[in-house]
């Protein structure tokens, strides 16, 4: 079984690796919209610090949306999910590697790079360690949501993928955004993460069941 | 016992079959369409014409009439959905599917007419058109639900496939609502606006309770109206090919 | 009583309106479908 | 080794095709003709558990095919299920196919084929007939019960094909039994099925 894991992981990986726009797209398409925010709204650093943590959260979340809808297509134009399906092994693994791999190569550079908020939107610096864990632990839920819109729209296009997307990572939205403003008002932010700790292990088995379920349906 | 047992499975294995669904909607019709009918007509009539005025809000309190039956109807329409969900993805039965396909925009319409009533509402209130409060939100993100429900179910050609994908969502949907209307309601805590409170309108008296009764009944009726009509065209489009159709 | 015309009472109006329309729609568009379907299914018969 | 009886597949409420009927031995190459369309690939996507919508039975080595967990059997359809950006090695090393690593099997294959392509080169600049060279010397190479083969002569050139009939002779010499679709009357079988005649529109 690990053998299996291990071979998907492996190719999942090269084969994102080797496709720029994997995590080049997210990555512009992130900082295209952080440098939105300024130019509509206002360039007064105390407006642009009191709306940081939304704005690197909408701003993330939209770019992880671009990026995870289309991570099960491939797979079905090139005909490599029939082959998977005649191995009869399980679908499980297959989705859940997808996901990670997706989430390492599309959410982590953009985690990573929002750090440059501090600068960008004059975000107060000791709170941007309160922001990156709340968007390492918000996320995963996101790509959660994106795979399973994927999964029941593949191969076609339609506006599922945001309307799937966008109202179930509500509660993710919020509790982020409120961990930070909540840290900046000097409570303490832990209850925020438990609950979207909570809310992704929670939803983890349910959301990679539905994702089988909906590959499956292509497939009739 | 064994015999009671018997003939509830047989009443499930019935309803299960379409041309049955199809003859005993066709005798129910007329009769739900005129209780309904009525029903709706006395509540709301009475409700808006004749319950006296609120001595608060003065006469657009008459707004709840519409606004709470179709908010009730709204959300009671996606718990049905989601029955109807997971008997289409366990027993895989046709007429779960339908059931699905034909609420999904009745759903959606009262879905609408809860927000449009409740904005209408709100704006001399509040003297704005929509104000992000805890129940207008969770109401919007119902919205959207039955959108995704109906777009989805439109972007498969195989009807089979439609009514599993459209059960999946509608199950997902259904776990998460409760999670988004609290985290809508932590957000709203968190930043509470000052004004007044929303939902609960103050005591209300008996003249005005009767008619809110009545017409939330009547709601209820002209929801399930629809809903067999909806089903019976469903059905048709499906079955048009089928024989006991054909010579129906 | 609601039949004076002041501001308020054109919100009440204006929801029956709407309340009205929306329900007649979801009786009407069935119904149509519905007729649509039998008569194709006239015109396959003969 | 295979037995499919009374097989029918629906598609939105049409039949592809019904109660078919087919008896696999080891050691048989089965030809499936019939014309475009008309449920070939379904039928092979069947057979290979990948497709489990349809009425009828098919039993492998005398089980149910939905229940068996991993079946020892080698699909390989119209798409090669292989991804343009890899190297051609890469691609040969990940195919979950493939269990074994050793790639000078699949190159003598290759080279039997007629097909010289370095392994480092991007599978993307490959021509088709590469690619399906490539595909088939996979196949090959990897030892299963049954084969399952989806318009393997198809844009194949003379050499290609004498060399892929050799194969499957030496394939089912060594007991296992391969199933393929072809329109065109080529590859030598030892039995042969239209789908068109289980249709009755």
């Amino acid at each position: 079984m690990t053998n299996l894991a291990k071979r998907i992981f492996y190719k999942e990986f090269v084969s994102y690796r080797k496709r720029s726009s994997t995590y080049l797209s997210p990555i512009v398409f992130f900082l295209i919209t952080i440098a939105l925010y300024p130019l509509a709204l206002s360039n007064d650093p105390a407006d642009l610090s009191f709306l940081a943590p939304g704005i690197t959260w909408i701003c993330v979340l939209l770019s992880t949306l671009l990026s995870i809808q289309n991570i099960f297509n491939e797979d079905f134009e090139d005909g490599s999910l029939d082959i998977f399906f005649s191995l009869r092994v399980s679908t499980l693994t297959l989705v859940i590697l997808k996901i990670l791999v997706n989430w390492i190569f599309s959410s982590l550079p953009i985690i990573i790079l929002s750090s440059t908020v501090v600068f960008l939107l004059f975000l107060p610096s000791e709170s941007l360690v309160i922001l990156l864990t709340s968007l390492l632990l918000g996320t995963p839920v996101i790509s959660l949501f994106g795979a399973l819109a994927g999964a029941l729209s593949l191969g076609k296009s339609s506006i599922l993928g945001p309307a799937i997307v966008l109202p179930l990572s509500l509660p993710v939205l919020i509790l982020g955004t409120s961990a930070v403003t909540s840290f900046l008002n000097g409570e303490n932010p832990s209850f925020y993460f438990l609950m979207m700790l909570a809310i992704f292990i929670f939803l983890l088995p349910l959301i990679c069941y539905a994702c089988i379920g909906a590959l499956r349906l292509h497939y009739e | 016992m064994n015999r009671a047992f018997n003939s509830l499975k047989t009443f499930y294995h019935k309803l299960g079959s379409s041309p049955w669904f199809y003859r005993i909607s066709e005798i129910t019709i007329p009769y739900l369409a005129l209780f309904s009918f009525l029903f709706l007509s006395i509540g709301i009539v009475w409700g808006v014409f004749f319950s006296p005025t609120d001595f608060k809000q003065g006469d657009v309190y008459r707004i709840i009439y519409m606004h709470v039956p179709a908010a009730s109807v709204s959300q009671s329409i996606y718990y049905t959905m989601t029955v109807a969900a997971v008997v289409s993805i366990i027993w895989r039965m046709k007429m779960a599917g339908i059931f699905i396909k034909s609420m999904a925009p009745i759903g959606a319409s009262f879905t609408f007419l809860a927000l449009i009533s409740g904005s209408i509402w709100g704006q001399p209130t509040w003297g704005t058109w929509w104000i992000w409060d805890a129940r207008l939100t969770s109401t919007l993100v119902l919205f959207i639900f039955y959108i995704a429900i109906i777009s989805l179910y439109s972007s498969f050609s195989e009807k089979k496939s439609a009514d599993q994908a459209v059960s999946i969502l509608t199950l997902v949907g259904a776990v998460n609502l409760p999670i988004i209307k609290k985290s809508v309601d932590w957000w709203n805590t968190l930043h509470q606006p000052a004004s007044i409170k929303f939902t609960e309108s103050s005591s209300i008296s008996p003249e005005m309770l009767y008619p809110l009764i009545i017409s939330i009944f009547g709601f209820y009726l002209v929801v399930l109206l629809s809903g067999l009509m909806a089903m019976r065209a469903e059905i048709a489009k499906r079955e048009i090919n089928k024989e006991w159709f054909k010579n129906y | 009583m609601i039949y004076d015309f002041n501001d308020y009472n054109l919100h009440v109006w204006l929801v029956l309106l709407i309340t009205i329309a929306l329900i007649s729609l979801n009786l009407i568009v069935p119904k149509v479908r519905l007729n649509k379907l039998n008569k194709l299914k006239k015109i396959d018969k003969n | 080794m295979l037995k499919v009886d009374n097989l029918s597949y629906a598609y939105s409420d049409k039949y592809l095709f019904e109660n078919l009927n087919l008896y696999l031995d080891i050691k048989t190459i089965t030809k499936v003709s019939g014309s475009n369309g008309s449920g070939k690939t379904t039928f092979l996507k069947n057979i290979s558990g990948i497709l489990q919508d349809y009425e009828g039975e098919i039993l492998y080595l005398d089980d149910n095919i939905k229940d068996i967990s991993s079946p020892n059997i080698f699909y390989a359809g119209h798409k090669n299920g292989f991804k343009d950006n890899l190297t051609v090695e890469e691609n040969l090393i990940n195919d979950l196919r493939n269990p074994l690593f050793d790639l000078d099997k699949i190159k003598n294959y290759l080279s039997d084929f007629g097909c010289e392509v370095s392994f480092s080169t991007s599978l993307g600049n490959c021509s088709e007939g590469q690619k399906k060279k490539i595909l088939l010397s996979l196949f090959a190479s990897v030892k299963s019960d049954l084969y399952v083969l989806d318009e393997p002569f198809s844009n194949l050139d003379d050499e290609g094909i004498d060399c892929l009939n050799e194969i499957f002779w030496q394939k089912t010499s060594e007991g296992s039994s391969i199933i393929f679709t072809s329109h065109e009357n080529q590859g030598k079988s030892s039995q042969e099925i239209n789908i068109d005649d289980f249709k009755n529109d």
